[in-house]
């Protein structure tokens, strides 16, 4: 017998507003983007409870989805990353002074 | 009593994975150098693997490690290392006033509204709720083979479209890694 | 839970109990003992190989041949002053060594070191766990263990050993990608992810060796990026004494430095048992009709051949020059990455039909073809003024300049 | 030729001439003739289309039906042009209004835009007037919007800007009610009678519906027609507006696009919407009483003419609307002729004031004194028209103002009485504003001003001659507009409006 | 063991391997040829495959017209009228766009098919998007049009901001997508499924006592798709990414990324989850009150005309929302509509935006603007007629537009939906107008001629002539557009 599928949900719920509260808050780019990856963590943990208690391979396979597009955007955003630091040698979102909210 | 209900490992399993996950979660917020977060990415990362064990999504779990830990964190460091941002981190600029209650407050009653939300719904609702009501089958240990069997037939348009994806990450990162060389016209096309 | 477990080991069929437990406790101890005299006599080995080939006399002063001489330097290494650098950062500092070791132990872990015996009325592998996602784990933790090579040398607060790590990151994400795609090729010719399976599947003989029956271009490429992946010769770049001092390792001393230099050579050990299951038939091999003995000669076969290629990577580090960065880089990416990959289609095409194998050679050389001339034409582009734009003229931001893309780093 | 081809050649006249100016070079005198062409001929061809009108006038067929073209049938958009007796003053009004304001107002000041935009603007009117469909008058209504905003912002004055702004949110504002109401009620009709989607007039005033409904619809048409007309409390734009336009766009504004409004209210408002009617009777002829009443108040302490012709207009729309909504047939001919005649005086004072303006550079009354001595002749006109905008007996704003009161009086004598305040207080502000700017010594720049030039006096004297005839002989006009108000009455009659 | 692999329509699919095809044919070539490829050869081959992708969609348009609506790939894709015109539309505005991007990469003097290798790319994950029927194609979709746009964003090194734009786009990009994601995760655990027609049946044939889940599934979807189209509140990103881009890529993120997003909130909110779309309405008309005034509001104080756009954009966001809220075959007919007629406008406003921006792309201040339709009637007179048909003047192709979408919504039951986004429209036509003065201004600033090149020129004429066109002539279009929702009967 396995916990109650709640348990987990819970977890992932929490994970997923740590990460967007991380996302919000934090000003370095690099670990805004960090939070980006725990809140997509919450999202396969949400996905593998389910798979579980639906009896779905689907669910699984949908995680495996997402892991790909998390590799992919990482790729990406580290990229850019990289070019706005060439330019300012800073990744302080708040320095990105010549953007007006 | 929970004991009773349900098996000791199971509990101590999900103790152990929330408290993973959570302290690094965590950690990843309130660590200020990037180094650090990072670490507790990993640890986070490592929780989440072990639910997926414990949720008999072995694969997955294997493949979160190879992924995750083994690739995209490690991508990470490299680009901290590489641009030397960890120690300069200027973590205590705030924009605007209260801004950090005001997400932490937004955050928190969003989060808190789904699992509201979830709780009314009893968790689940998808048809083994409403058909049978039962308890859903466990996928059992020889999921590699489903899970690609359903990636090859379910899901085989979106593994395609994966690839298109991963295709265009690649040549946009490399696009972005590119330099472009200026050349002044004295200098000549040195 | 448990027929999910009795899925993965035979031990657990009955049900978990304590004599299971006890024989799982012997099991790991046996292991780790086992690893830790390999070590020692591995330390002793390379040391004494590679003075017989320099024609030196090398370790002799300790025990017989010097066989006690890594015992001594340990003893040594132990009791000498544990430093920290004030620029360290510690705790990251203190845990690396840890980082690097403990994946070594655990990728030990799934190698089937012989066949199964009987104890106590229980099957029991020779082998300390057998996860169903056996060879994904020895991915994973290869994965992990370049994290120990990088906060070492970050949390140095030091320049080379900083170096050490970024070249010791890339150099790992690089040659990952081969490592994976070749054992993706075993997999397809075995149905399985399993360890044991895979031995199993090559124990019919010769030539149901991988290494023969893949080709034998999965080995080679395989031999490569794992030598890569271990950071040794001639792969070192990351340790690399006369550019690097001492690598990531520079700033550590003592005990901290004992466990780095453990863990590489658990890692040699490993990775060579890891290329035996995968390619070399693991255990298999020509055993008497011994009653009640017969579990012994698969262990011996294993040894011997784990032996080989222990020897071999000395012998590499004898013989061959290092790498430069570059070189490894493009070895890795250019060369490496679609080898495996060609040839992962190429398997995969033979297994459905010989005709699907044949049309998918001849892409995959077509392939081949443009993607050599891709790289011919990169390199000399890079390098030729091409690469910058013809037309000459003023470009009003940032100032009068030519501006094109260019591969190369910044000057 | 057929008859719906001249109303079809009114819209399209000044388009083409729009068009045509527009793309004569830059500095080029030509557009100017261009203009006067159109203009000419578009004030023949409504004299044509008065002519062929006529000809109906016994009959019993007021409209003047064209036959639908459907232009875009998911939208129910169609072109569907008529006139009848309401509205075919109103088109001869913008004619006249276009040509004497290009005559009278013109701008040297890049010309080919100012034309263009004047004979698009003469288009659009024309459209709205015309239109036979209620999306489509929508659509004419909306687009007026454009020319002026661009009139008023390039060629206005100091706070033109603004002013075009103010004018330009308002008058959308208020559209975008109108829009919402006519979808609302193309559904209802859709939705009762099937079949496709349609706006045609004749359709959707036949659409039953709920009181509450009806209610509703009628004030989101209403507040659109009040803004543009404008009605007390919707006219807060008009003073700043009409003040800071250049005078050809201040005499289009107050001649001819306020109509606009009133013509909606009587058209759509009142004829799509009898349930409504009866029961918004009384507040809107509550608002016109009080726009009458603080239109004539403002109009006597401002100190500007401009602003003063405003708060005037406010007064008479104040009267239109009155006799619009007062619901018997003699009120309601009264308030068609209003806004006839309302057009020509308020376009005879916009002429002369700009006219003032371009010798004074200036027209705040208290810079002008005794233009009478060094210009009689302007004085004399602006006094005729001034009399006729007082109501004198024997000039045209007599004759209408009379019979909405009396027919006023009929029905809602109170409302009528307090109205008839109104006509005194207008007779109080001219004649003031006159004392001041023309009697006295002139002095200063004021007595170096010259006289009406023959231009000048061409240009006023068609408004002198329709000023006089109209106040004489209105007999033909009025039995041209008294059967298709008779007939609109006839519609809502059932819903219980006395006669 | 066999794997059935499951049948694939390749004529549903033709588009998107198109263009993708296409994208892998110049990276290829791009990297086989020692001479770099001409200009004028890589944006010939993007048009080329921008006009096959359209042809395509004609012969998607005649199999649906004879078959009626399929679904292919187990489910995965499917074949309707509303999936054949927005791949049309998109289509569009792709080649509108390669055409701009042309001559702009002529005058910043850029190489290679970088931009056009992932113009493409983007270009078909949008397709990707209006074809998906399941929320991980959706995502990937999504996903692989957003990650070609953060690379394109950043393009042009010479520019300051791009960097930073790119930077903020994407962390907000992927803060979207995660929400995104998520609710697509409880949606699965609601409904057990992610497959659109399966949420679709099992919602139509069970009533759930506790629906919690799927509402926080639904709504965190919404927020996903409210982030991708810069609806207020979540459009924070958008004024900066429109600046900081090089502006013939804003234009084409302000085309394609609207379409597809919007193709996709279509599918899931009215083809997943119409039966719950009472649930979703109040939701809806918040953000579309806050959309469409917010954008309106704030456009008024800008002086910078590429963030002017980006407002505009959101006003319009709020608009093609309405066309949703509404919910009907009308509503969805609307929406399709609104996008058909707003992409070939909106590509050839901002392809007078990339001429004035002159050398370096940087001048586009209102002040750049002045007079120039007296300098250079043509140009001016193009660009005021496209910004009134953004206004919603009658007799453009946007008055009808903005028609139809209120139409839909007043016929949908919401008079004052309606009536609060025509008064956000007065006050957005205010800064449109104000735009429109400074073109007509005649201080006499002596400014350089901005040559027309001739494909930018080309783009701005069809785009004149396709909003004039179906100004006067809608009837056609309208007609298509309401064809194309046969699926979305509710």
């Amino acid at each position: 017998m396995n916990v109650p599928a709640a348990w987990y949900l819970i977890l992932a719920a929490v994970l997923f507003g740590v990460g967007s509260f991380g996302l919000l808050t934090r000003r370095s780019a690099l670990i805004m983007f960090m939070c980006l990856e725990l809140m997509l963590n919450a999202v396969n943990l949400t996905f593998v409870t389910f798979a579980r208690t639906l009896g779905d391979i689907g669910g699984q396979a949908t995680v495996f989805f997402v892991m790909v597009v998390a590799a992919a955007e990482v790729t990406v955003g580290l990229g850019i990353v990289v070019a706005v630091f060439r330019r300012r040698s800073s990744t302080s979102v708040d320095e990105l002074s010549e953007m007006k909210g | 009593m929970i004991a009773i209900a349900y098996a000791l490992p199971s509990i101590l399993v999900f103790a152990t994975s929330a408290l993973l996950v959570l302290v690094g979660a965590v950690g990843v917020i309130v660590l200020k150098n990037p180094v650090h977060s990072a670490l507790s990415l990993i640890m986070t990362l490592f929780g989440v693997a072990m639910a997926f064990v414990a949720q008999s999504a072995d694969f997955l779990a294997a493949v979160q490690i190879i992924v995750y830990a083994g690739a995209i964190v490690v991508l990470f460091l490299f680009v901290i290392m590489f641009l030397g941002v960890d120690r300069r981190e200027a973590v205590r600029v705030e924009p605007l006033v209260g801004q950090r209650a005001f997400a932490g407050v937004g955050v928190f009653i969003t989060t808190a509204g789904i699992i509201a939300l979830m709780a009314r719904s009893h968790w689940v609702t998808g048809p083994p709720a409403v058909s049978s009501g039962g308890v859903a089958a466990s996928t059992g240990s020889g999921n590699v083979r489903e899970l690609g069997t359903a990636v090859f037939t379910t899901y085989l348009f979106a593994f395609e479209a994966t690839a298109g994806l991963l295709i265009i990450a690649v040549v946009g990162a490399v696009l972005l890694a590119r330099r472009e060389r200026s050349v002044t016209p004295e200098e000549g096309l040195a | 839970m448990s027929s999910w477990m009795a899925a993965a080991d035979p031990l657990y069929a009955h049900g978990v109990s304590w004599a299971v437990l006890i024989i799982l406790v012997i099991r790991l101890f046996i292991a780790f003992g086992v690893l830790m005299t390999a070590v020692i006599f591995m330390i002793w080995f390379e040391r004494k190989t590679i003075s017989d080939m320099q024609s030196r006399i090398g370790p002799e002063r300790w025990g017989p041949f010097g066989l006690l001489q890594t015992v001594a330097d340990g003893i040594k290494l132990i009791f000498k002053e544990d430093l920290i650098p004030a620029q360290a950062d510690r705790f990251v500092f203190k845990l690396a060594p840890y980082l690097v070791v403990v994946p070594a132990f655990i990728t030990f872990a799934i190698v089937p070191v012989g066949g199964t015996m009987t104890i106590a009325g229980h099957t029991v592998q020779l082998q300390v766990a057998d996860p169903p996602m056996g060879i994904l784990l020895m991915l994973a933790m290869s994965g992990i263990s370049v994290y120990g090579v990088m906060l070492a040398g970050w949390s140095s607060g030091s320049k080379y050993p900083l170096i050490s790590s970024v070249r010791a990151s890339a150099q790992m994400i690089s040659y990952e990608a081969a490592l994976g795609m070749t054992i993706v090729t075993i997999v397809l010719a075995t149905g399985s992810l399993n360890t044991h399976d895979i031995v199993t599947a090559q124990a019919h003989g010769i030539w149901h060796w991988n290494v023969i029956r893949l080709g034998i271009v999965p080995f080679v490429v395989f031999l490569i990026a794992i030598t890569a992946e271990l950071n040794r010769p001639p792969f070192d770049v990351v340790e690399s004494e006369s550019e690097l001092v001492g690598g990531f390792a520079t700033e550590y001393s003592s005990f901290r430095f004992a466990i780095f230099y453990l863990a590489e050579y658990i890692n040699t050990i490993t990775m060579s048992a890891i290329m035996v299951t995968l390619f070399f038939g693991g255990p298999a091999g020509w055993a008497p009709p011994i009653p009640h003995f017969k579990w012994v000669f698969p262990i011996i076969w294993f040894l011997l051949k784990t032996t080989i290629f222990a020897f071999s990577y000395v012998w590499f580090r004898a013989s061959l020059p290092r790498f430069r960065y570059d070189q490894l880089m493009d070895l890795g990416w250019k060369r490496l990455i679609p080898l495996s990959l060609g040839w992962m289609l190429l398997v995969a095409g033979f297994l459905i039909s010989r005709a699907w194998g044949f049309l998918m050679g001849a892409l995959v050389l077509f392939a081949w073809f443009l993607l050599l001339r891709a790289f011919d034409l990169g390199a000399t582009r890079a390098a030729s003024d091409s690469s910058v734009l013809a037309t000459v003229g003023e470009r009003p931001i940032p100032g009068p300049v030519l501006r094109a893309m260019t591969d190369g780093e910044e000057q | 030729m057929h008859s719906s081809l001249w109303l079809s050649a009114l819209i399209t006249v000044p388009l083409i001439g729009a068009l045509l100016a527009a793309l004569v070079r830059r500095h080029d005198r030509r557009s100017y003739t261009v203009a006067i062409v159109s203009a000419v001929l578009e004030l023949a061809l409504a004299i044509v289309v008065v002519v062929l009108y006529s000809a109906h006038v016994a009959g019993a067929q007021t409209f003047d039906f064209a036959g639908r073209w459907v232009v875009a049938a998911p939208f129910g958009l169609a072109y569907d042009v008529a006139v009848d007796g309401i509205s075919l003053f109103l088109v001869a009004l913008s004619a006249i209004s276009l040509l004497l304001a290009l005559w009278g107002a013109r701008e040297q000041r890049r010309e080919p835009s100012f034309v263009a935009w004047m004979l698009l603007l003469t288009s659009f009117t024309m459209g709205s007037f015309l239109a036979h469909d209620v999306l489509e008058f929508f659509i004419f209504f909306e687009l007026t919007l454009i020319p002026c905003y661009f009139i008023i912002s390039q060629w206005g004055g100091a706070q033109r800007s603004r002013a075009a702004l103010k004018f330009f949110t308002y008058t959308f504002t208020g559209s975008a009610s109108l829009f919402v109401g006519l979808l609302y009620l193309g559904f209802v009709h859709q939705h009762q009678a099937g079949g496709a989607l349609t706006f045609a007039y004749g359709a959707l005033s036949s659409t039953s519906m709920s009181h509450g409904t009806a209610v509703w619809l009628f004030v989101a048409f209403a507040v659109a027609f009040a803004v543009k007309s404008p009605i007390w409390p919707f006219h807060t734009w008009s003073p700043l507006t009409y003040a800071e336009a250049p005078t050809g766009g201040s005499v289009q504004l107050s001649a001819v696009l306020a109509k606009l409004g009133s013509y909606g209210l009587l058209r759509f408002a009142v004829g799509l919407f009898p349930l409504a009617f009866t029961t918004m009777r009384p507040i809107l002829m509550t608002l016109a009483v009080i726009g009458i009443l603080y239109g004539s108040a403002l109009a006597c302490v401002t100190p500007d003419l401009k602003r003063m012709v405003a708060y005037s207009s406010l007064a008479q729309m104040g009267f239109v609307t009155l006799g619009v909504m007062a619901g018997s047939k003699i009120a309601m001919t009264g308030a068609v002729l209003l806004m006839f005649n309302h057009g020509i005086i308020t376009l005879g004072f916009f002429l002369i004031i700009g006219m003032i303006e371009r010798r004074r550079l200036s027209y705040q009354i208290a810079d002008l004194k005794g233009l009478q001595g060094p210009a009689p002749v302007l004085a004399a006109l602006f006094t005729v028209t001034m009399m006729a905008s007082i109501g004198l007996p024997g000039l045209s704003g007599f004759v209408s103002e009379y019979l909405i009161l009396i027919g006023t009086f009929s029905v809602h004598a109170w409302w009528a009485v307090v109205a008839a305040v109104g006509v005194v207080l207008a007779a109080l502000y001219l004649l003031w504003a006159y004392q001041r700017v023309f009697h006295g010594r002139s002095d200063g720049a004021n007595s170096e001003i010259s006289d009406a030039s023959t231009k000048e006096r061409w240009v006023l004297v068609p408004v002198v001659i329709l000023i006089v005839a109209l106040g004489v002989f209105p007999r033909p006009v009025l039995e041209r507009i008294t059967p298709s108000v008779q007939q609109l009455l006839t519609h809502v009659a059932p819903a219980g409006v006395s006669k | 063991m066999t794997v059935a692999i499951p049948q694939i329509h390749y004529l549903a699919l033709a588009p998107v391997l198109i263009l993708f095809g296409a994208s892998l044919a110049l990276l290829v070539a791009s990297a086989l040829t020692r001479a770099a490829m001409s200009t004028r050869l890589i944006n010939g081959v993007t048009l080329l495959a921008a006009l096959g992708a359209l042809v395509s969609t004609f012969f998607q348009w005649s199999f649906v017209a004879h078959h009626g609506a399929t679904t292919t790939v187990a489910h995965a894709i499917v074949l309707d009228g509303f999936s054949v015109v927005a791949s049309g539309t998109i289509a569009v505005g792709l080649a509108m766009a390669t055409l701009v991007a042309h001559d702009w990469s002529i005058r910043e003097r850029l190489r290679g098919a970088d931009y056009q290798i992932l113009a493409l790319a983007s270009a078909s994950g949008a397709l990707i998007m209006t074809q998906a029927n399941d929320l991980i194609v959706l995502f990937i979709g999504l996903e692989i049009l957003s990650i070609g746009l953060y690379v394109l964003v950043v393009l042009d090194r010479h520019r300051a901001t791009s960097a930073e734009a790119a930077l903020k786009y994407f962390l907000l990009g992927g803060f979207a997508s995660a929400i995104f994601i998520y609710g697509a995760a409880l949606v699965y655990g609601a409904t057990g499924s992610t497959n659109l027609t399966s949420i679709a049946y099992f919602l139509g044939s069970n009533v759930l006592v506790h629906p919690g889940l799927l509402y926080a599934g639904g709504a965190m979807l919404l927020v996903g798709f409210a982030f991708k189209v810069a609806a207020v509140p979540f459009h924070l990103w958008s004024p900066d990414v429109y600046e900081g881009a090089p502006t013939p890529v804003t234009g084409f993120m302000a085309s394609i990324v609207k379409v597809g997003a919007f193709a996709g909130l279509v599918r899931v909110v009215l083809s997943a989850l119409g039966t719950q779309l009472n649930t979703w309405r109040p939701i809806l008309w918040v953000l579309i009150v806050l959309t469409t005034v917010v954008g309106a509001s704030l456009g008024l104080v800008q002086r910078n005309v590429k963030r002017l756009l980006a407002y505009s954009s959101i006003n319009h966001a709020g608009f093609i929302l309405l066309g949703i809220w509404a919910g009907t075959s009308r509503g969805v007919g609307a929406t399709i509509f609104y996008l058909m007629t707003y992409v070939p406008t909106v590509v050839a406003s901002f392809a007078v935006v990339t001429l004035v921006g002159g050398v370096g792309d940087d001048m586009h201040a209102i002040e750049h603007y002045r007079g120039l339709a007296r300098r250079q009637p043509w140009l001016g007179g193009a660009l005021a007629v496209l910004l009134l048909s953004q206004l919603g003047a009658p007799f453009t192709s946007g008055f009808y537009a903005k028609f139809s979408v209120l139409a839909s919504v007043v016929d949908a039951g919401s008079g004052v939906l309606a009536l609060i986004a025509l008064l956000a429209a007065a006050i957005a036509a205010v800064f449109y107008l104000r735009w429109i003065l400074a073109l007509y201004s005649d201080d006499d600033i002596e400014a350089t001629r901005i040559e027309v090149p001739r494909a930018t020129g080309l783009v701005i004429g069809l785009g004149v002539v396709i909003t004039v066109l179906f100004g006067l002539w809608p009837g056609p279009l309208a007609a298509l557009a309401q064809h194309a929702t046969v699926l979305f009967t509710p």
